[in-house]
């Protein structure tokens, strides 16, 4: 696009993720692609789309259906000067490599007091929707938060989704960038420009006095629309997406509990031991004279993802559960 | 050939069963009737078919993403099958599992899986159960040439091997995994022949041809029947439909392939050749196509009719009873 | 032993369980256990000592090392009707596996309607401890608590070890049994006859009126040692042993806050997403107004384990730390 | 043998070295200055010693819990190595690593792992970064046969093959996995045999000779170095002492079969071999003894005299600087 125009296009998530990847593998020609169909194909999801044609086979590979091994080849690749990139697909097929992550791609940093970096992007879709049923509908990222060592990402516009690949493109340490699968094709403004968004830094969505909601990947433009009618009832409601879930951004979120008093975490994936337990912990611990109403957690329903379109709609936090929980929060 | 032409006209009604249910189910996709992933077993319903003609309703088969074809040959009614796609309560799942997870214990279907890989080790379990308890059942693993390349495939089949466990492993070689071929992700792609390195009986069979397939799957059945241990049987085929309804070819293979495959068409084949040697006539076949389109489309019926399952039921089931 | 001596016997933590196991082999012959070094030799633990001799080498099996084979392969004997244990000796080997536990044995019950059961025992060794160093010593449950489908449990005593145990070998669910390193020599008093502990129902293992501490592990040892010298100090504090994860017993713990109104929950794992902030997010959302000061947590330091002497005792959790969390939370 | 003087007292060197190291290792642990686990290589060293003989530091060894010996023949200087058992911050990780986890970049030695299988997968790994960075390092992987049977093993020698990788692997057949015999865990022991089945160079060396693993590891790294692709190593060997220091036998082996291995030490068989053929003298062996000898004394009083980490510095580096 010739200067001058406007610097700001609409264009998907998907897009946007793509024009991260495309400047960093232009900047950094140490950085490769593995994952199954994301050569030529260009990935399941367009990740990788025209890349393999730009940056040849060796740096956008096919591999054989072996998650362990691609990955611990990763691992290898990151210790010795490169800069994988894992494309899951779904996500859930990183479960055959969680020896490989939590036992060295996470260690190895700290095992060598930071002689060897770990450079490496794991990234594919989360989340239920579609009928995708119960293996390819899964988000898994609280183990990734408990285990030390990772960087948790959780994109939920085309302008995060490429600001925060910029980012995770440029960090010494693995990263889990993890798509809802429900977000892929949300258009938005991105600018055209290269930019990086920090970790750590969670975004106010929409500003308000009396709730805040936590939202955890779709559950922000979730948030938001219950906000909106709340709103007409006289709630007002403040959103924060915490853009990445490790580092989390407490300072934001109990800056706002101080102002609100309340707190509400609504997030898709499951409520045990969670991301919305570990906020609400925090937020006790260090906002606890501020809280006028205990934290509460909405969650998706503690159970296999089922395929049937209406068991798949009952599992998922709705608008509308989002509203209720405020509403009760609100009355407390 | 010394097969009864009963058991012939059982073989070729299980392929169009299986045949015409696929065909249904990638109709539904395309009318929306159906969600999620659905890949059809086109093309290579002669291995399904010569495999389960051995199994009893108490021999355990496990399977894959690809698995329409195992369940129906296995026993699990096509209106099971049909109604667990449209996700019905009705369904061999109760809805819950889709195209890919395919449950109905009752006649053996254990499951199938859209994760690449576990079917291959659940086999060996159930080969192990077997074992233990010394009754004279059989598990069955059946995957995909893209299972080859997977840890599962290396530690399922030693497994068995040293366990000497009466299973019998069926790899579908259908030349490709999704868009990739298998001729990419191994430098030798003769499976038979590797997993023969292992130490267990392998071997090659045409997978497009019933009668082969149902004769070594005789012979591997047998073997684990009767205690002497694991089999690997790997069946050269192809799918010539697209990897899952809604997806394109885009370029990965070319159209003479597909043809020239097409041209072996396994039923096609079976039906020349058991007309030709006077076992069946094109009316007894004829026949059965008609009986099963009548089938195909009351299983339809039957799953659009079905109630949908009940939402607050979706968290049942989770544990067992007690503890 | 001849009936009319004593019933109660002292023995060690991992005799105890023994005892169980045995038992239970005797009862059920379609119970078989598969690990590396489980069968002659026993166990690198001493978990199947005798048993290779007992019961024969179907039902004592050594595997190769292919911790996600043998997984699956038990995930399969389940389906089918036999009962498998699989015996990880340390139970970080359980990582190459997660792909089975996460989306097969877990899910099958669910899939199936409860047609199949998957009464898969599931055992190691956790904790930090005696230089074991960085891959012999997580604790990794915050994870099987979040994922539908397991029964977590951690017993503390050889009592427990040994009711727990015949819970478990009688439950038709997939079962964690966790054992930490520093308990398994532990000696304590044991009913010779058979008896069970339903899982989901907590101990509470010292009265007190000031402070409630929930002590997970190893941490129970140390919560009542420092419980005995803060009773010196006139600071009366009640330790409770949840003893399963999963499920868990809020009942027990939130009539113990209603009583003492302060919690601390002290567990040597990983703080983040961990079963302390569950605990504390669940205290917090069902007995808000009988908190006189927020839930606080006590975890071992968020990093890998390291393997020399002082840095080890650095990540674990003291008697002297809970000692001092407890007068903070006393003085709130 | 047309390997140089120089050479041949080197790799006597690099034996003896290891051997007392180990030796050395083995009472520090009795009189309990090392604590958890502590694997030695004794009667093992000849395959760290005729492979690293082949590397530059800039070379990428990947290896097990069995790590000492490659640690010391990629060039970790025993102080670093004694240290880091003793668990002193001047050890090659330390302190935080201790027996199992030997990490030392500078020389090449990428790490040593707890866990059974992923140093296969990162020697291919760096192959990768060699291949993608064009340069002529080389990746090496050292484990026992108790991977082999693991899906890393699978999955790494595959990927290694069909990308055509700089790697070699070296498997340490020692027959024994703890206690559980390799021929239990296998039905075809043959690992370079099965190991060809994926389509790379594979080959069996007698692992006691230090000369053939030096010969067969120069093809192999040359093979890689030269763009050729991988190679397999099957070094047969033994491991005279317990599996792990404070371990008792058992009974799982006989001993004779110990007694038989130990005399095929493969330092007596080299310094026979040398001698006899007129190459070295024993004086040139004993001097080579004697220097090794204050060597490891020195790394023991280095080691002593060092001091313990900071207990304030144990969660940095958990992350890289910055982001
Ligand atoms: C562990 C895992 N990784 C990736 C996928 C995605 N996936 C679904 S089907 C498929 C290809 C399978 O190929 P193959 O095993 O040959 O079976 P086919 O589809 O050819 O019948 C892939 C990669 C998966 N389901 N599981
Ligand atoms: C994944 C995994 N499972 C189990 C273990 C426990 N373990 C440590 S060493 C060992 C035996 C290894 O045998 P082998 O690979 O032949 O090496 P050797 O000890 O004979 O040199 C086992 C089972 C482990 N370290 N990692
Ligand atoms: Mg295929
Ligand atoms: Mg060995």
């Amino acid at each position: 696009m010739a200067s001058g125009e406007m610097a700001r296009r609409e264009m998907t998530y998907t897009e946007a993720a793509l024009e991260a990847l495309t400047a960093a593998m232009v900047r950094d020609p140490t950085i490769f692609v593995l994952g199954e169909g994301i050569g030529e194909r260009g990935g399941n999801f367009n990740t990788t789309k025209g890349l393999y044609q730009r940056f040849g086979p060796r740096r956008l590979r096919d591999t054989p259906i072996c998650e362990r091994g691609f990955v611990g080849l990763c691992t290898g690749a990151a210790m010795t000067g490169t800069r994988p990139i894992v494309d899951f697909m779904f996500i859930d097929f990183i479960l055959d490599a969680v020896g490989e992550l939590t036992n060295q791609i996470a260690k190895i940093q700290y095992m060598t007091s930071g002689r060897l970096k770990m450079p490496v992007l794991l990234r594919g879709c989360v989340g239920v929707g579609g009928g995708a049923a119960t293996h390819h509908s899964g988000s898994y990222f609280p183990f990734f938060v408990n285990v030390p060592g990772f960087r948790v990402v959780v994109p939920t516009t085309p302008y995060d989704a490429k600001g925060l690949l910029a980012t995770a493109l440029r960090c010494d340490d693995p990263v889990l960038y993890l798509e809802h699968k429900s977000l892929l094709n949300v258009r938005g403004d991105v600018p055209e420009e290269d930019f990086a968004i920090p970790f750590g830094e969670a975004r106010v969505c929409r500003e308000g006095t009396d709730v805040t909601i936590v939202g955890v990947g779709p559950l922000v433009p979730k948030s938001l629309a219950a906000a909106e009618s709340l709103a007409a009832e006289g709630i007002s409601v403040e959103v924060i997406d915490p853009r990445t879930l490790a580092p989390l951004d407490m300072e934001t979120i109990l800056s706002s509990v101080g102002k609100t008093g309340k707190l509400l975490v609504a997030d898709e994936s499951f409520g045990p031991c969670g991301i919305g337990a570990e906020i609400a912990a925090q937020v006790m611990d260090q906002g606890f004279d501020d809280l006028a109403a205990p934290v509460r957690r909405l969650n998706g329903v503690h159970t296999p993802t089922p395929y049937s379109p209406p068991l798949e709609a009952a599992v998922v936090p709705s608008v509308e559960q989002v509203a209720v929980a405020v509403r009760e929060l609100a009355a407390e | 050939m010394t097969i009864s032409t009963d058991k012939l006209l059982s073989l070729y009604r299980t392929m169009v069963l299986i045949r015409q249910c696929e065909e249904q189910l990638a109709r539904s996709y395309a009318a929306g009737t159906i969600t999620g992933a659905c890949h059809t077993y086109v093309g290579e319903e002669a291995i399904a078919t010569g495999v389960c003609a051995h199994l009893r309703h108490d021999d355990a088969v496990f399977s894959t993403h690809r698995g329409h074809g195992h369940a129906l040959a296995k026993g699990v009614p096509p209106r099971e099958l049909v109604a667990e796609l449209f996700g019905r309560e009705t369904g061999c799942s109760g809805g819950r599992g889709g195209s890919m997870h395919l449950f109905s214990p009752e006649v053996g279907m254990m499951g199938t899986s859209g994760i690449v890989g576990p079917c291959i080790l659940q086999a060996a379990g159930a080969g192990y159960s077997f074992q233990l308890l010394e009754t004279d059942q059989v598990g069955v693993a059946f995957f995909g040439d893209g299972a080859v390349g997977n840890g599962a495939f290396h530690e399922g089949i030693n497994l068995a091997t040293i366990y000497d466990l009466p299973v019998v492993f069926i790899c579908e070689n259908n030349m490709y995994a999704t868009e990739v071929a298998f001729a990419y992700s191994a430098r030798n792609t003769d499976v038979a022949g590797r997993a023969a390195g292992y130490g267990l009986h392998a071997e090659q069979v045409d997978g497009n041809d019933v009668v082969a397939v149902y004769e070594a799957a005789e012979e591997a059945v047998a073997r684990a029947r009767s205690g002497g241990g694991p089999s690997l049987m790997e069946c050269r085929t192809y799918r010539t439909r697209v990897h899952a309804e809604g997806m394109g070819e885009s370029g990965y293979r070319s159209q003479e392939e597909i043809d020239s495959w097409k041209a072996r068409d396994p039923m096609v084949a079976f039906a020349k050749r058991v007309v030709e040697a006077g076992d069946l006539t094109d009316a007894d076949l004829q026949a059965v196509d008609e009986e099963i389109t009548e089938q195909v489309a009351d299983a339809v019926t039957f799953a659009t009719d079905s109630p949908w399952p009940d939402p607050a039921t979706v968290a049942d089931h989770i544990y067992g009873e007690g503890a």
